[in-house]
């Protein structure tokens, strides 16, 4: 199969998740867009590997996941803790300082 | 020779039934500045894990000092050995350079992450809670703001001293993202200093909704970011089959190490490598807090406790501006009249924008977050330039912007009322009448932005505008003079509020900080006229630094 | 090198401003004394400079050349020619007058005692020093980057002046006052600025055309002129143009020259009568100097090419500020216009391009600043004594306090150029210049003089004559200190108008110069010319 | 000899800035001091003459360099003088009744307490019109032309608590400014046409230039003597310059400082005579003036007015004599100095009236005044037989000349300016009886007036009662030495100068003479002047003299209306000048608001704008914020893209 076929799937799946964080309210959620874009990356690097027949793409790819993990606790972490100062984990809600 | 094809060779000599691995090779001596910071960090952690409560703000304060004054010692020696110039190479197995550029921007960073502590550990500021003295960071990061737990740490006169670790993580990121000279460590040093940054934003003693506010949309923004930067890797690495700064731009360039079929079939697709450095600068630019991708600015400088924003201010726009030029100008020179045009646009943009919007800004944290957004024009203007002169110029700007940010910040925490600082500009109103120094100081910091000659606003401004000129662009020059002649009327209209304007009974007062934010605001108003009276030893020192190692 | 005179004669009033504003809040009289002190110094220096300078001789001398900035280019060369030296006395002789005349200008107001810490008094008379020490270094700079820092720099302190210390009592109460103050300040600061930064843009522009060909970028005034002069540095009339636009804008706007004049009568009416004159007589001179110096000397041919459209605006000044001064209710806004009207004359003299029209513009400038001091300083005392500007508040004072009368009458007199005063020299010396060029433009030039004894005559008529009004009845007349300003003024223009020979002779060397650089000469009489 | 010229201007001054910076401490003795510096003028004055009578002809012409004044380029102003006979007439006339006028105002202002100051000022004005006569540039000449008009404009608005007074002198000082602007033109031209303005060079050289030129710099030069001798159409100062104190009007408004056009004019002959267009010109200012001044002159009631109209006429017969070139510099000049003579005494004797008449000058509230103050009428008298021309008097003599050389002119133009100068002095002859008879003749027609304290601004003010009946008096010594004094010479000033031409011999090397052969012989116009005159006389009898006048002045004719108002003249430069020139300056200072200084707060504003708008953006949201990113992006690869397809 043709593998470029999955860097169009990459590219799908980055979309995807774009248009997830820009849609989404939920602050999870939206965190959660962003790490489908992640693993967008991370579906190019391996693919792009494969087709250059070299292990680099594949190795970023350890890193990226690494590099997401340690995103989700710092992200999970401010999440949860302005969840609790003002009890919504929406976004919008969080727009007191503007203009 | 790119560092994951070496990776990957120890990785499959792991496979083999040999027991002996050979080492990766790398200079530790020449990492060091970074070596020790990083390391420094980690025992701050330990500390914290062992130490009881009162002694580790003592610790804490020393060890970061020590470390970043070990750091920069490790820079001036680098930089006195000649790693500057003729020695300038490659280290650890070509994922750092060592080179004029990245040890220039690595002191610069280290020096103001020294002033930035000092003004971290300030403790004078705020009036002491149940009798400790209290920082501008919250008593307990992860209690809810007004919920007993907090009352609690309060009284119980927690602090979070947490943060001298977590900044020296962040600095220790951005030693190295300057210096990154493959995509991959380029990736992980932006995340290693982004991520601290963004716990240090929620960390705000007073107003911990804003700062909270302030931390999801920089984390938030900051990861889409991110995102993008990466996929705009992982397409370069299509492109070029490499990550490596060199093999990329040689791939670039049309002349790679070896052609396979794969790499010959990508290298012809130069879609991948505009769409790829296109999202790569995205990123970048999101960092340096460039027009359209600024928007976070004014929401996190204001959130953010101000010694954070200070720090930020200062430092995330060197590292970036760093990272930058070493991409522009090593990895896609062969693309520059692609991107120059695409530069320009943006440039322009930020210049006006940044000093439009700041005109009808009603808050000073907001104010100085639109005005560093019209200076990273300036910069860029200067970037543009793509000449020996544009990086040396780049570099002094940087320095010299860098030391106001950090004064100007450390003066805003000055001023305080029942509610913490007082950032409202129509509180500032008459603060030259009673506080004649500090207005003044303030008043000094603000003529540097808007770049009035014999500051180290205006040298730099010079600078940058006469390295776009001699590159050709002329017309970016005059754009960046009409919107300094904007910018000028909102720094101005500061300067009348503080010194012709009645102060108002129930304005803000201004606390009397202890030596460290003093160390602080001097450094900043020593540099900003040194730099402006007499530059030329710091432009020799950026000319000489201003070639990049490949 | 030998002692650096120049130097030092821009370096004393900047330590007299430093040592002034060092005195305690409650020294208020002894920092007024410091600061006339150092003035005097730089008076004596001033005279000094002057002595040293031998008409005959170089075209700059005393010059002081230090490197500052290799990398721009920047050197830190200072040189006078006649020109700066008249100037430069100009300004020596008039600070110290202007702190004089300002002595109690900046004395708390009764009851609002300030605090420790904000001595406005102090601050008041170290900004006026900062001033002339800027002003002064800026005439004397002769690398286009220096000059340009100071043309800059020196809009700060002025900047202070204007909008931190304005009249006594105001009609609009205190509030409205402050309002107006910074208004006229910000408008001040941002009119120059903006200026300055198409300047600016200009600068740098000159430093890439001489880097371009030279090899390394220079500012130097005497470098930059010689290689055009040996043909090692040409620029295309386009970019030459471009230049000297970018000069010639930020020095319009200080002149300033119609269209852009609006901040003066603000600045000039909102201050205290010794800040107007400071401005008016002593910093907006730099635009004018920088002309003669800069623009003429580093783009010979785009001044030609911009001559006749300076011409015309130049014109329009003249009689547009006169038709203005006459409209007035405002007695500071009608020397503010009035001065507009003059600094048009100066305009039109230098772009005349002949002799007698750039030594009369040099002359202009020095006599304008002494008879605009008088008057204005003379219109403060009055204003002080009432606390009001308009006009229309005053009548019969010549009866209660005829010597104020008088010497506002002289002052008066100077400013329209009456005959045996020294603004008549100049005035007729650049309407034969002109009008030996452009006969035209010397007709039009010549209804000046009669708008200028109309808004004169009427400003005096209304103040002074007629029945006393009940308002001014119990008008003291002059002080001593005040006298002690006035008179010696009166006696300046007195000396310069019947004796200007000592002046022509310093400015006639120097004008020759510099129409050789533009590659003019006189246009011959008719007669000789028919030969 | 030549170096004590300059005392001629050196004493007067010296006066003058003692006098006004001396204090109150002179205010008993500055008076005294005034007087002598003038006399001692007048002295060094007449040793010079001496001096001069005692050399032949063509070498009297004296020379003193003092120093360099202006030297620029090619631009070199002296502060040099030239005393030849021309000047020298005018330095005696000056000097001469200028030192009879100081005495008189001794006794005239004794009452002023701004009496020291008085006295300055007239010094003041004597050595600027000394300088003006003797300069030997035009430039020189030019500070004095100034000068005089600046002394003018002191005296005038003298009494300056009179809001009438102080707009009077403003008036002066304006006019004069529009006449000096005249004469700064006229000196750039010389300077661009011979490359000096020294009377020596420019006139010796007059010739070589074209004669456009000339007629270009003979214009301006009248323009500027119609400004400082009330010609038309500048004239309109001179009837409100009678609001300075009297002594001024004979000395300054009448004798000699609105003469000083006559003089400029015979001083540069040289370039009239090689512009015939110029001179022209002149002579039409004169005619039509001599007839204007004439016709007002009728028609005032105020004395003073009165004698202004005449003045400005007597100056109208010389400016024509002047512009007839040479047949009429001499007698220019010799007009001009019999009626400096009578003019001067006419005035003191007004003068000396309104002293004894608590300063009323409505001659409709004189009357029969010859019996009260009988050395004024009689000075007086003689002043008016003067002027009329009465056979015998100085006016005959001159007078009579300049209406001969106006017909010897020659061709129709001869004829109008004849015809015109005859009616002239047929009108003259008219008011100046009228005068005559209002005040000296008939009954009383007192008025009481509002006492002193207050002063009489305006005649019409005055009938309202209150105040005391005036007690009419002779006035003192020192006012009437002096009347006496000038009464000679007015009687037999002309005599002696037409005695065998000796005053055109005297003149003629300067401004040069020429018989032009009149269509009609002497005899005839002079019969003719006679019979007109006998006219003008009669007719004013019949009015004035047989019927009694009416305290409160009749309508009158449409013609005698406009010419109590100066013919209209103010009203003409009010609806042609002052009013548009308001509106002018109005419009002005809305537009630097509005529109000037609206642009610039435009932009700002617009900025202001502009950013208030565009911080709208800054919602707070944080996924616009990542939508903006997301647009950013989009934008930068597609402009990436594009760059590299174009």
């Amino acid at each position: 199969m043709n593998p470029v076929n999955y860097l169009y799937l990459a590219a799908l799946l980055f979309s995807i998740g774009a248009a997830g964080v820009l849609i989404r309210r939920n602050a999870i959620v939206v965190f959660m867009c962003v790490e489908l874009m992640l693993n967008a990356c991370n579906l190019a690097f391996v693919t792009f590997s494969r087709m250059h027949g070299n292990l680099d793409g594949q190795i970023i790819a350890f890193f990226t996941m690494v590099v997401a993990a340690a995103e989700v606790v710092v992200g999970l972490a401010i999440i949860v803790m302005i969840f609790r100062s003002r009890h919504s984990a929406s976004v919008d809600d969080a727009s007191l300082m503007k203009l | 020779m790119s560092t994951a094809v070496d990776v990957h060779n120890l990785w499959t000599m792991a496979a083999d039934p040999v027991e002996k691995i050979p080492a990766p090779h790398i200079e530790y001596a020449q990492l060091s500045p970074t070596l020790i910071v990083i390391g420094v960090a980690l025992v701050g952690v330990l500390v914290e894990a062992f130490l009881p409560r009162r002694s580790r703000y003592y610790v804490q304060l020393l060890l970061t000092v020590v470390a970043l004054a070990a750091g920069f010692a490790a820079v001036v020696g680098l930089a006195a050995g000649g790693f500057g110039g003729a020695k300038a190479h490659v280290a650890a197995m070509g994922a750092l350079a060592v080179d004029g550029p990245a040890l220039f921007l690595q002191g610069t960073i280290l020096l103001v992450g020294l002033v930035a502590v000092f003004t971290f550990a300030e403790r004078r500021l705020d009036p002491a809670a149940h009798g400790n003295r209290v920082d501008s960071f919250a008593a307990q990061a992860a209690s809810a703001p007004g919920s007993a737990g907090e009352q609690a740490a309060v009284k119980a006169g927690f602090t979070t001293t947490e943060v001298f670790p977590i900044l020296l993580f962040a600095i220790g990121g951005m030693l190295v993202f300057p210096a990154a000279n493959d995509l991959l460590t380029l990736f992980i040093a932006l995340e290693v200093f982004s991520l601290p940054l963004y716990v240090l934003c929620a960390l705000a003693r007073r107003q911990r909704l804003l700062s909270q506010e302030s931390a999801v949309k920089y984390f938030l923004l900051g990861a889409f970011s991110s995102a993008f930067l990466l996929f705009g890797i992982a397409l370069l690495y299509g492109y070029a089959g490499t990550v490596s700064y060199a093999g990329i731009a040689n791939v670039v360039e049309g002349r790679p190490g070896s052609v396979n079929g794969a790499l010959a079939g990508t290298m012809g697709n130069d879609v991948l490598l505009l769409i790829g450095g296109a999202m790569l600068l995205m990123g970048l630019l999101f960092k340096v807090g460039a027009v359209p991708f600024h928007m976070w600015t004014p929401d996190v400088y204001q959130g953010a406790p101000t010694p954070v924003t200070g720090f930020m201010a200062a430092a995330t726009k060197v590292a970036a501006f760093g990272a930058l030029l070493r991409l522009l100008y090593v990895v896609l020179p062969g693309l520059r009249w692609d991107w120059r045009p695409v530069m320009w646009g943006v440039a322009i943009v930020t210049m006006l924008v940044g000093a439009i919007v700041a005109i009808t800004q009603t808050d000073v944290k907001r104010l100085l977050a639109y005005s560093s957004i019209a200076h990273a024009g300036f910069i860029l203007a200067g970037v543009i330039a793509t000449t020996q002169d544009g990086i040396s110029s780049v570099l002094f700007y940087l320095l010299a912007y860098s030391f106001v940010t950090l004064g100007a910040f450390a003066v805003v925490t000055l001023v305080r009322d029942a509610g913490g600082e007082a950032t409202h500009l129509s509180k500032w109103a008459g603060l030259g009448r009673r506080s004649p120094l500090v207005a003044a100081v303030f008043a000094i910091f603000l003529l540097a932005f808007a770049g009035i000659p014999l500051t180290s606003g205006f040298a730099g401004k010079f600078a940058v505008f006469k390295a776009a000129a001699e590159g050709g662009a002329g017309p970016l020059v005059v754009v960046g003079v009409i919107s300094s002649a904007i910018a000028a009327f909102f720094y101005i209209r500061v300067i009348v509020l503080m010194f012709f304007s009645e102060p108002k009974p129930e304005g803000p007062s201004v606390a009397v900080p202890s030596p460290l934010t003093m160390t602080a605001i001097a450094l900043g108003v020593a540099v900003t006229l040194v730099l402006g009276v007499v530059p030329q030893y710091f432009l020799d020192l950026a000319g000489q630094a201003s070639t990049f190692v490949r | 090198m030998s002692f650096p005179l120049l130097t030092a004669t821009a370096v004393v009033p900047a330590l007299g401003a430093i040592a002034t504003a060092a005195v305690p809040a409650a020294k208020r009289t002894a920092a007024k004394w410091l600061a006339l002190l150092f003035s005097l110094a730089t008076l004596a220096l001033a005279a000094l400079v002057a002595v040293r300078f031998e008409p005959g001789g170089d075209r700059y001398q005393l010059t002081e050349s230090r490197s500052w900035i290799a990398d721009f280019g920047v050197r830190y060369e200072l040189g006078v020619d006649g020109i700066a030296v008249a100037l430069i006395a100009l300004t020596a002789v008039l600070v110290p007058f202007v702190i004089l005349a300002g002595w109690h200008d900046a004395d708390p107001l009764e009851g609002k005692e300030p605090n420790r810490r904000w001595r406005p008094t102090q601050g008041f008379f170290a900004l006026i020093l900062m001033v002339e020490a800027m002003v002064v270094i800026s005439f004397e700079a002769t690398d286009v980057f220096l000059f340009y820092i100071f043309f800059e720099a020196m809009l700060i302190p002025m900047y202070f002046l204007i909008g931190g210390f304005g009249d006594r009592a105001h009609a609009a109460g205190d509030d409205e006052a402050a309002k107006q103050r910074s208004y006229a300040a910000v408008k001040f600061l941002l009119y120059n600025l903006a200026g300055g930064l198409i300047m600016l843009a200009a600068v740098i522009g000159l430093f890439v055309v001489t880097s371009d060909q030279l090899g390394s970028g220079t500012f130097s005034l005497q470098e930059i002129v010689r290689a055009r002069g040996a043909g090692e540095l040409t620029m295309d009339a386009t970019t030459e143009r471009l230049l000297f636009l970018g000069f010639f804008f930020a020095f319009a706007v200080k002149a300033p020259l119609w269209p852009l004049h609006t901040w003066l009568p603000n600045a000039m009416g909102e201050s205290t009568a010794p800040v107007a004159v400071l401005i008016t007589a002593v910093v907006d001179k730099v635009g004018t100097f920088a002309m003669l110096r800069f623009c003429l000397q580093l783009f010979p041919e785009a001044s030609k090419w911009a001559t006749p459209v300076i011409v015309v605006l130049a014109l329009i000044s003249i009689i547009y500020g006169a038709l203005l001064a006459v409209g007035q209710r405002d007695i500071k806004r009608l020397v503010a216009y009035a001065s507009i009207s003059h600094f048009g004359f100066i305009v039109l003299g230098i772009f005349a391009m002949t002799t007698q029209g750039q030594s009369g513009a040099t002359l202009y400038m020095v006599n304008h600043g002494i008879s605009t001091a008088a008057l204005m300083l003379v219109a403060g005392f009055l204003i002080s004594r009432r606390g009001s500007r308009l006009i229309a508040d005053y009548g019969g004072v010549q009866k209660v306090a005829p010597v104020l009368a008088g010497t506002f009458l002289v002052g008066g007199l100077a400013t329209l150029s009456l005959p045996g005063l020294a603004p008549f020299v100049s005035e007729f010396l650049v309407l034969v210049g002109t009008f030996s060029r452009y006969p035209a433009a010397g007709i039009v030039a010549t209804l000046g003089i009669v708008l200028a004894a109309l808004y004169v005559l009427v400003l005096y008529q209304r103040t002074m004559t007629g029945p006393v009004k009940e308002s001014v009845r119990a008008m003291p007349d002059l002080r001593i200190r005040e006298l002690a300003v006035v008179g010696p003024l009166i006696a300046l223009l007195l000396v310069l108008g019947v004796y200007p020979k000592p002046l022509t002779d310093i400015v006639n060397p120097a004008v020759q110069q510099t129409m050789s650089d533009v590659h003019q000469k006189d246009p011959k009489p008719e007669l000789e010319a028919a030969k | 000899m030549e170096n004590i010229i300059g005392l001629l201007v050196a004493l007067p001054l010296l006066g003058a800035a003692v006098l006004l910076c001396g204090g109150r401490r002179l205010d008993r003795t500055g008076h005294w001091l005034g007087t002598i510096l003038a006399a001692s003028s007048f002295v060094v004055g007449a040793v010079l003459f001496a001096d001069m009578l005692g050399r032949s002809g063509d070498d009297r012409t004296l020379h003193q360099f003092l120093f360099s004044w202006i030297p620029v380029g090619g631009f070199r102003a002296d502060v040099a003088f030239q005393l030849d006979q021309l000047s020298m007439t005018f330095v005696l006339l000056i000097t001469g009744v200028g030192t009879l006028i100081h005495i008189y105002s001794i006794g005239y202002m004794e009452h002023d307490e701004r009496r020291r100051r008085f006295f300055g000022y007239l010094n003041l004005f004597l050595a600027a019109m000394v300088l003006l006569v003797i300069a030997d540039n035009y430039l020189l000449l030019y500070v004095g032309w100034e000068g005089v008009g600046l002394a003018s404009y002191l005296l005038i608005g003298f009494w300056q608590h009179k809001p009438s007074a102080a707009t009077a002198a403003k008036k002066a000082f304006i006019v004069n400014r529009v006449g000096d602007m005249g004469l700064s033109i006229a000196i750039m031209l010389m300077f661009t046409t011979f490359g000096t303005f020294a009377f020596g060079p420019v006139l010796k050289s007059a010739g070589d230039a074209s004669e456009g030129t000339l007629t270009a710099i003979g214009l301006m030069l009248l323009l500027a003597a119609c400004g400082k001798s009330a010609q038309v159409p500048l004239q309109s100062w001179l009837g409100d310059a009678m609001e300075g104190p009297t002594p001024v009007s004979a000395l300054i408004h009448a004798a000699t400082m609105v003469t000083a056009g006559v003089y400029l004019i015979t001083r540069s002959g040289a370039i009239f005579n090689g512009a015939p267009d110029a001179q022209l010109a002149v002579v039409t200012v004169g005619a039509v003036t001599l007839l204007f001044g004439a016709i007002v002159g009728c028609a005032k009631d105020d004395i003073k007015k009165a004698l202004a109209g005449s003045t400005m006429s007597q100056i109208g017969y010389m400016i024509l004599a002047a512009g007839l070139g040479p047949i009429g510099y001499v007698f220019a000049i010799m007009h001009l100095v019999t009626h400096g003579f009578f003019k001067a005494g006419l005035f003191l004797g007004a003068g000396s009236v309104m002293h004894g008449m608590n300063d009323e000058v409505d001659m409709r509230k004189f009357g029969g005044l010859r019996k009260y103050m009988p050395i004024t009428y009689v000075t007086f008298g003689l002043g008016y037989l003067a002027i009329i021309g009465f056979p015998g008097l100085s006016g005959f003599w001159s007078k009579d000349k300049i209406i001969e050389a106006a017909f010897a002119k020659g061709g129709t133009e001869g004829w109008i300016l004849g015809a015109a100068a005859l009616l002239g002095a047929a009108i003259t002859a008219y008011y100046m009886t009228r005068v005559m008879l209002l005040t000296f003749f008939g009954e009383k027609r007192w008025q009481p007036t509002p006492s002193p304290d207050e002063p009489s601004a305006e005649p019409a003010a005055d009938s309202a009662g209150g105040g005391e009946m005036p007690h009419p008096h002779e006035s003192p010594k020192s006012m009437t030495v002096p009347m006496i004094v000038l009464a000679f010479g007015s009687v037999f000033a002309g005599g002696l100068f037409s005695l065998n031409d000796s005053f055109l011999h005297w003149l003629e090397p300067v401004t040069g003479h020429s018989h032009g052969h009149s269509p009609l012989s002497a005899l005839t116009v002079t019969l003719a002047t006679m019979a007109v005159l006998v006219v003008g006389v009669a007719i004013a009898w019949a009015q004035y003299g047989r019927k009694p006048v009416p305290v409160t002045a009749p309508r009158g004719s449409l013609l005698t209306r406009a010419a109590r108002r100066d013919l209209l003249q103010d009203d003409f430069n009010h609806v042609a000048l002052v009013t548009p020139g308001q509106y002018l300056t109005r419009g002005l200072v809305y537009l630097d608001h509005s529109v000037v200084d609206g642009v610039v707060n435009g932009t700002a504003a617009a900025f202001g704008g502009l950013s208030g708008r565009m911080r709208k953006l800054q919602n707070g949201y944080a996924r616009s914020y990542a939508v903006s990113m997301f647009g950013g992006a989009a934008i930068l690869i597609a402009a990436t893209l594009l760059m590299r397809a174009v």
